[in-house]
């Protein structure tokens, strides 16, 4: 307990952290509060495009994302959902010893979050050097060597090959012709009259592995650079912490941070199973 | 509604009269840094109009170039590069830097917190960084003027934006990030602020009009911004890594991009034309000296425009090969949004209807909002049909009907805005007459601009054109001399304001008589708004306004409220 | 509207004049009642107030809400109809496939001919298969009412029955460069029996014209967009006089523009880029075939030939 | 969950709402087992239950974590409604959007592929590669 400020003020003379246009400390901090919901909303939209692309191609090509997921480790995945989980946990005590004014603690948890934040990106700069090095990148880069195998030899050996065929797939199966008469498909100009045979690609293969890892890389990098933010809003914490600007009476910034390293995890709650445990 | 006599006390009108004279926020700081890094939402709201009716000149600059350029079928001033570049800056000028921002950084960011009588908006920094956003993005702008432009379009279409040589793609892309997380902060602040900030008193039913259309705007704002964002970056890594979702030639989608770009660039237009019609109920009532008719009805649609805008975006799309199931939906979505519009429309002309109307030059634009409006919003009916739209798509009776919409309806009341709040936010009158014979200008000039456009696009001339069929040359004059009689509206506009700074009459701190809590504090405004925050009543009661013609405003009388002109 | 010329087109045009009428009378009423209101209840001396005391009414409101809504509905429908009928095309219509790229059309006829221009017999259903080489382009032809975006990777379709034989005229309606108003291509819609003819002529030009002949027919149809044939420079060097002369590259080198250059030229654009140019221009594998190519190579060699002996009649036309 | 007892802001906390180490801890323990079952059920092949049903199932679980995180370590139970107005419209907009732009992409697949079909390396750049 080792805080600047006395931990009580009282409720008659003026907060130190109240702003002018604000009547109350409860008013400042309520609309600090839904403010950084509102901001915490538009980054849910933000990554909400991503995740329609992602829902787009997963949609259409299954058999890319059941192919190519295999690349990814599901191990360091998981383990890298329980950093973030963890370090969730120890962000929300850090407010909660905020809160109770408990200097050494909050220090101590907030320490935690970024060890936590670090480990994660370090995890995930394995798992990017892996990717770079077998050349399994988005688009244009996409070049994948020939020995590329599936970072998890074990789920390919539960399927019993390697790596797995890929389905031929039935994209568009979807039935719309009770509302619409179905065009038929397909490039029928070129066709002699009278000829209706689809053509087909003569081995089935899985094309366009490349969309899979151009997702991946779209969804984790943006989510990468949002740990990378909360870090340095962390570390900024931290040195105020360690300046003794928080206690029970001011703890705003900490509850703020602490918000928005919540939705980066909760992003990554969902980012998890959608790219690594496609099965 | 149920009708509130107003309870303003007198001495609070005398002690904001002798504020006049003394400290208000335009001197109670000096030097530029007290400008440039102010976090008074006034001084921030005039630093936002000051700077967008620069970018306003400036994609009006780029305009009369296009115009210029249309005189004649094939090259008449520049090539068709240059063209293309003119249209694209035109475009993502007058959109990004102008429209979008007009109304509510500018003056809904000067007017929001007095009308609801608190002290600033929830969080003045984070205000003041919206505006230091706004002109970054304004920047990367002339960045990408100079490292050789972008010819893309505003729309930036894959994959065309992902291929063309122009080197100021990338640039303009981070400009329109940047801007929008400018607009997201801005919604951010306005929705906090009014949903916290209130005033005992201020119940929801008491906001003005104006504070609701702000409200809608800042829910699209917060909504679909951000997936702007997210398109924008995805495109400047297409096109600097080729990612590939995108891109045909990767094995991307081109028609996903274009969901992408309309999911937020159609909430977009009601972005831009809330708050006008917002300003629209607060002048329509003020200048006809009648409670607005229908207020629950105008601030419900509102929201409703609000909300069902995101269900329409499609409607862009109608020929790029979307699947015939979801272009039917959003045909049919498209329609419900007019219901609203409509709504709105009908109840200002009822407000009208038995009032005592004023013809000032903020009520003439007013009236034309309407006129423009009403034919801009028409016409977006035959745009959602389908089988028209087929045939009008991406013609110029698509660029008349937008417009009709965001220059003759946004812009125009914007304009109405200006000349309205022009008194509170300088302290000066301007002239009336000029003010008149300006709007005579402009109207003129923008129906004869614009109009031919409608014809020439039912009959097939095609938008972003550099070469045109002969057919349409007498048509393209007419408009590029409209364009020309626009032009002299609008300098006349700047001449006499600016004129008005310095020599015009002093302004009183009511000269319209309206009833919103602006008008309660002295012209220009005191530093902090309001010592304490003022009772508020009905914001369209006029009943206890009485003329004063020594001071040529209005001023809370004493008659007492007579029984008969109780409001039902 | 412009004439119509489809069995489309009344269609939507009575969808436009429906709104339009619809429009009209709304736009007419609020403009009269706008002047009324102001004329009538004009302020005299300021300060004034108006007789009206009503701050709403709940049935008007109501009633102005669902009348709109009413008539948006039928809009809605109408509109629905025609474009349900543009998007099916009836059975047996006859094929043509579209290609639309930087900045050209060309129609690939069921007989596999590859033409700039747009044959059609009168009075049949036409159904069109659009794809495109670079970036979006969109077909339009205002007369039929028709447009059609022609996206990169993947097909889109429409069709048409045109009812009136004549000359019309396609645009690119979706915003694709430096020439997008340029790229134009004409419609003729032939009498009865005159389409079979046209078409078995123009699929073996060889048949009644020698090979330099049919070269610059393809030349002003596929390259003069871009090449010119009288010396001077365009999107893409001129044809005149290069043939066998030296052409320097981008990268400083120098090549003969033989044969086999321009052969490669054509087929491989990127390979070898003359300096001073954009590498802009695309390919032509799979649209002209090898006697194509070769009569545009003799064509070619002509125009070098009258650049050296001076004769009177230029090979520029249309 | 326990029922926890968060604590109202007083005179002395003016502020915000104290949840609990104890509750905090539940909620971590909730969190890290949901997300072993989730990694759990990939390794057996009864709870395949098709390309469908498994990514809903991956869904309503990852949601269900997402919940216990808003509510207990982002004090959404306890704090204003409106907070989870935004939060939930946020996604309901998510939703919104990718609903229809899938319902859309699905219906125009066919366009694509038979485009592809032709000439299946013409726009699959990883079959252009040697
Ligand atoms: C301020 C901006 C603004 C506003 C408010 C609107 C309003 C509307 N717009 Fe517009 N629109 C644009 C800006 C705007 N638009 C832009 C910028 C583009 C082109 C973008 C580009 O491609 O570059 C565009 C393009 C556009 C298209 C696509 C055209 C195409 O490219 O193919 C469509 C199609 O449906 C459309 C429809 C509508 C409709 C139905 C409304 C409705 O909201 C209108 C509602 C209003 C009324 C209906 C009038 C008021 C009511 C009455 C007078 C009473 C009578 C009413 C009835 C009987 C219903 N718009
Ligand atoms: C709000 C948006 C807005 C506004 C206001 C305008 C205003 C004007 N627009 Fe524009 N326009 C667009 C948005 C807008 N436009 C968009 C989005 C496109 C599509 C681009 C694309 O295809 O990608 C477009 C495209 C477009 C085209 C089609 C180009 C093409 O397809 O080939 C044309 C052609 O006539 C045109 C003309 C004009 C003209 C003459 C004006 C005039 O009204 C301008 C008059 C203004 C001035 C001349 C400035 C004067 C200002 C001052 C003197 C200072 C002001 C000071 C005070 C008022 C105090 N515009
Ligand atoms: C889009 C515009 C465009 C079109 C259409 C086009 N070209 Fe080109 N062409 C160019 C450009 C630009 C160059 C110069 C850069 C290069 O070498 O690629 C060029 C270069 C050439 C060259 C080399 C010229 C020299 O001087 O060495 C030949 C031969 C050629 N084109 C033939 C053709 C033929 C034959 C056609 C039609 C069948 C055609 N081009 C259509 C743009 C075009
Ligand atoms: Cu092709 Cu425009
Ligand atoms: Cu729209």
């Amino acid at each position: 307990m080792s805080t600047s400020r006395p931990a009580d003020s009282s409720a008659g003379a003026p907060a130190p952290h109240l702003q002018h246009h604000f009547t109350s400390p409860a008013q400042q901090f309520e609309s600090v509060v839904l403010g950084m919901w509102l901001f915490l909303a538009t980054e849910i939209l933000l990554f909400g495009g991503l995740f329609c692309a992602y829902a787009v191609y997963r949609a259409n090509h299954p058999e890319i994302f059941e192919y190519a997921h295999v690349y990814l480790s599901k191990s360091l995945g998981a383990v890298n959902t329980a950093i973030l989980l963890v370090s969730s946990f120890t962000m929300a005590s850090a407010v909660w010893a905020a809160q109770q004014s408990r200097a050494r603690l909050l220090r101590i948890m907030l320490a935690l979050t970024i060890a936590c934040g670090l480990g994660f990106l370090g995890i995930k700069y394995v798992e990017y050097k892996h990717k770079w090095h077998e050349g399994l990148l988005w688009g244009k880069l996409y070049r994948p060597q020939h020995e590329a195998a599936p970072f998890s030899a074990h789920h390919a050996f539960e399927h019993g090959q390697t790596p797995p065929a890929a389905p031929t797939s039935a994209p568009g199966d979807t039935d719309v012709s009770w509302v619409f008469t179905p065009g038929d498909t397909g490039p029928r100009g070129l066709l002699a009259p009278g000829d209706t045979t689809p053509l087909v690609s003569p081995e089935p293969k899985v094309h366009n592995v490349q969309l899979f890892f151009g997702v991946y890389f779209a969804l984790t990098g943006l989510h990468a650079v949002h740990v990378l933010a909360g870090l340095v809003l962390l570390g900024w914490t931290l040195w105020r912490a360690a300046l003794g600007h928080f206690s029970a009476a001011y703890f705003t910034p900490v509850a703020m941070v602490g918000l928005y390293w919540h939705v980066v995890d909760l992003i990554w709650i969902y980012l998890f199973p959608l790219l690594y445990l496609i099965h | 509604m149920k009708a509130v006599v107003s309870t303003f006390p007198r001495s609070h009108v005398a002690a904001a009269e002798a504020g006049a004279a003394g400290d208000n926020y335009l001197t109670h700081a000096h030097g530029i840094r007290s400008w440039l890094f102010t976090i008074d939402h006034k001084r921030i709201g005039v630093m936002y109009l000051v700077s967008i009716l620069a970018a306003f000149l400036l994609g009006g600059i780029f305009a009369i170039l296009v115009r210029t350029e249309l005189l004649t079928p094939g090259p008449t001033i520049v090539s068709a590069d240059n063209y293309n570049r003119f249209f694209t800056l035109h475009g993502a000028i007058m959109v990004f830097l102008v429209i979008i921002p007009g109304i509510p950084a500018a003056l809904g960011n000067f007017v929001l917190p007095i009308m609801l009588g608190a002290k600033d908006l929830a969080f003045p920094r984070l205000n003041l960084f919206s505006y230091h956003l706004w002109v970054l993005g304004a920047l990367l702008a002339v960045l990408a003027i100079v490292t050789g432009s972008v010819d893309t379009g505003w729309t930036f279409y894959v994959p065309y934006a992902t291929t063309t040589g122009m080197g100021g793609v990338v640039p303009v892309l981070l400009g329109a990030f940047v801007l929008g997380f400018s607009s997201i902060f801005t919604g951010l602040n306005f929705i906090v602020t009014i949903h916290k900030l209130r005033p005992p008193g201020m119940t929801w039913f008491r906001l003005p009009l104006f504070l609701w259309a702000l409200y809608a705007t800042a829910v699209i704002q917060i909504l679909a911004t951000p997936v702007l964002g997210v398109t924008v970056l995805l495109l400047i890594v297409e096109r600097v890594l080729g990612l590939g979702i995108f891109q045909p030639g990767l094995g991307g989608d081109p028609v996903l991009y274009q969901h992408f770009f309309w999911f937020y660039s159609h909430p977009a237009v009601y972005i831009m034309i809330l708050p006008a019609m917002g300003i629209v109920s607060e002048i329509v009532s003020v200048f006809s000296r009648k409670h607005i008719f229908g207020y629950h009805f105008i601030a419900f649609s509102s929201i409703a425009i609000a909300l069902f805008g995101f269900f329409v975006w499609g409607h862009h799309m109608f020929v790029s090969g979307q699947s015939n199931l979801v272009t039917t939906i959003f045909s049919l979505l498209t329609y419900s949004v007019s219901i609203p519009s409509a709504v709105k429309v009908f109840n200002w002309l009822a407000t009208m209807h038995g009032g005592s109307i004023s013809l000032r030059t903020p009520m003439l634009y007013t009236l034309a909002f309407i006129f423009i409006f009403g034919i801009g919003g028409l016409t977006g009916l035959f745009l959602g049909a389908l089988a028209a739209n087929v045939h009008l798509h991406d013609t110029y009776f698509v660029v008349a009907h937008f417009h009709y919409v965001m220059m003759g309806g946004t812009l125009i009341a914007m304009i109405a805005g200006i000349h309205y709040w022009w008194p509170k936010m300088t302290g000066r009158m301007y002239s009336e007459r000029l003010g008149q014979l300006s709007f005579a200008a402009v109207f003129l000039g923008f129906n004869l601009t614009f109009f031919p456009q409608f014809i020439m696009g039912s009959h097939g001339m095609p938008r972003r054109y550099y070469n045109y069929p002969p057919q349409f040359e007498f048509l393209h004059q007419l408009s590029t001399v409209g364009s020309y009689l626009m032009t002299v509206g609008f300098v006349l506009i700047a001449v006499y304001l600016l004129h008005s700074l310095f020599a015009g009459r002093r302004a009183p701190a009511n000269p319209w008589g309206g009833a919103t809590l602006e008008w309660h504090c002295a012209s220009p405004p005191p530093a902090h708004n309001f010592d304490e925050p003022p009772p508020a009543g009905d914001p369209y009661d006029f009943n206890d306004l009485e003329y004063d013609a020594r001071i040529g405003g209005y001023v809370y009388g004493t008659r007492p409220v007579a029984a008969d002109s109780e409001p039902t | 509207m412009p004439p119509a010329a489809s069995t489309i087109a009344p269609h939507t045009d009575a969808v436009f004049y429906f709104i339009y009428t619809v429009s009209l009378f709304f736009f007419t009423l609020i403009v009269l009642l706008m002047a009324y209101f102001v004329f009538r209840y004009r302020r005299r001396v300021e300060g004034e107030r108006g007789p009206g005391r009503t701050t709403h009414h709940t049935a008007l409101e109501l009633t102005w809400t669902a009348v709109p809504l009413v008539l948006v509905v039928l809009m809605f429908y109408s509109g629905f109809r025609g474009f349900m009928n543009l998007m099916n095309p009836p059975a047996g219509a006859l094929d043509i496939r579209v290609l639309g790229q930087k900045w050209l059309w060309s129609f690939t006829y069921p007989n596999g001919h590859v033409d700039t221009e747009l044959h059609v017999p009168v009075d049949t259903p036409v159904r069109l298969t659009l794809e495109s080489n670079d970036v979006i382009h969109s077909f339009f032809i205002p007369a039929f009412r028709i447009k059609r975006d022609a996206v990169p990777g993947r097909y889109n379709r429409i069709w048409f029955q045109a009812t009136r034989p004549g000359e019309y005229l396609a645009l690119c309606a979706e915003y694709c460069g430096t020439q997008h108003s340029d790229m134009l291509a004409r419609v003729v819609v032939h009498e009865p029996g005159l389409y079979e003819k046209w078409l078995a002529e123009a699929a073996d030009p060889f048949r009644t014209r020698s090979l330099a002949e049919v070269g610059q027919l393809l030349v002003a149809k596929r390259c003069g967009g871009c090449h010119s044939v009288d010396g001077s420079a365009n999107i893409g060097p001129t044809f005149k006089g290069i043939y066998e002369h030296s052409v320097t590259l981008a990268d400083g080198s120098t090549v003969v523009a033989d044969d086999n250059y321009i052969r490669e030229s054509i087929l491989e654009p990127r390979a070898k880029i003359v300096r001073g140019y954009e590498p802009v221009m695309p390919t032509f594998k799979g649209q002209l075939k090898d006697r194509e190519i070769t009569a545009i190579i003799e064509y070619i060699k002509a125009l070098s030939d009258e650049a050296t002996k001076p004769r009177s009649d230029e090979g520029t036309e249309q | 969950m326990s029922p926890s007892e968060p604590t109202r802001p007083t005179a002395a906390h003016p502020v915000g709402h104290h949840v609990p180490l104890r509750v905090l801890a539940a909620t971590l323990a909730a969190l890290l087992v949901l997300t072993f079952i989730t990694v759990a059920v990939t390794w057996f092949s009864w709870s395949d239950f098709g390309r469908a049903g498994n990514i809903w199932i991956a869904l309503v679980i990852a949601t269900l974590k997402a919940a216990l995180v808003a509510l207990y370590f982002m004090h959404l139970r306890y704090d204003r409604p409106f907070n989870a107005v935004v939060l939930i419209s946020a996604l309901l907009f998510v939703m919104l959007f990718c609903a229809l732009t899938l319902m859309d992409a699905r219906a125009y697949q066919p366009d694509i592929q038979a485009y592809r079909d032709v000439d299946p390396a013409h726009y699959a750049p990883d079959l252009q590669r040697p």
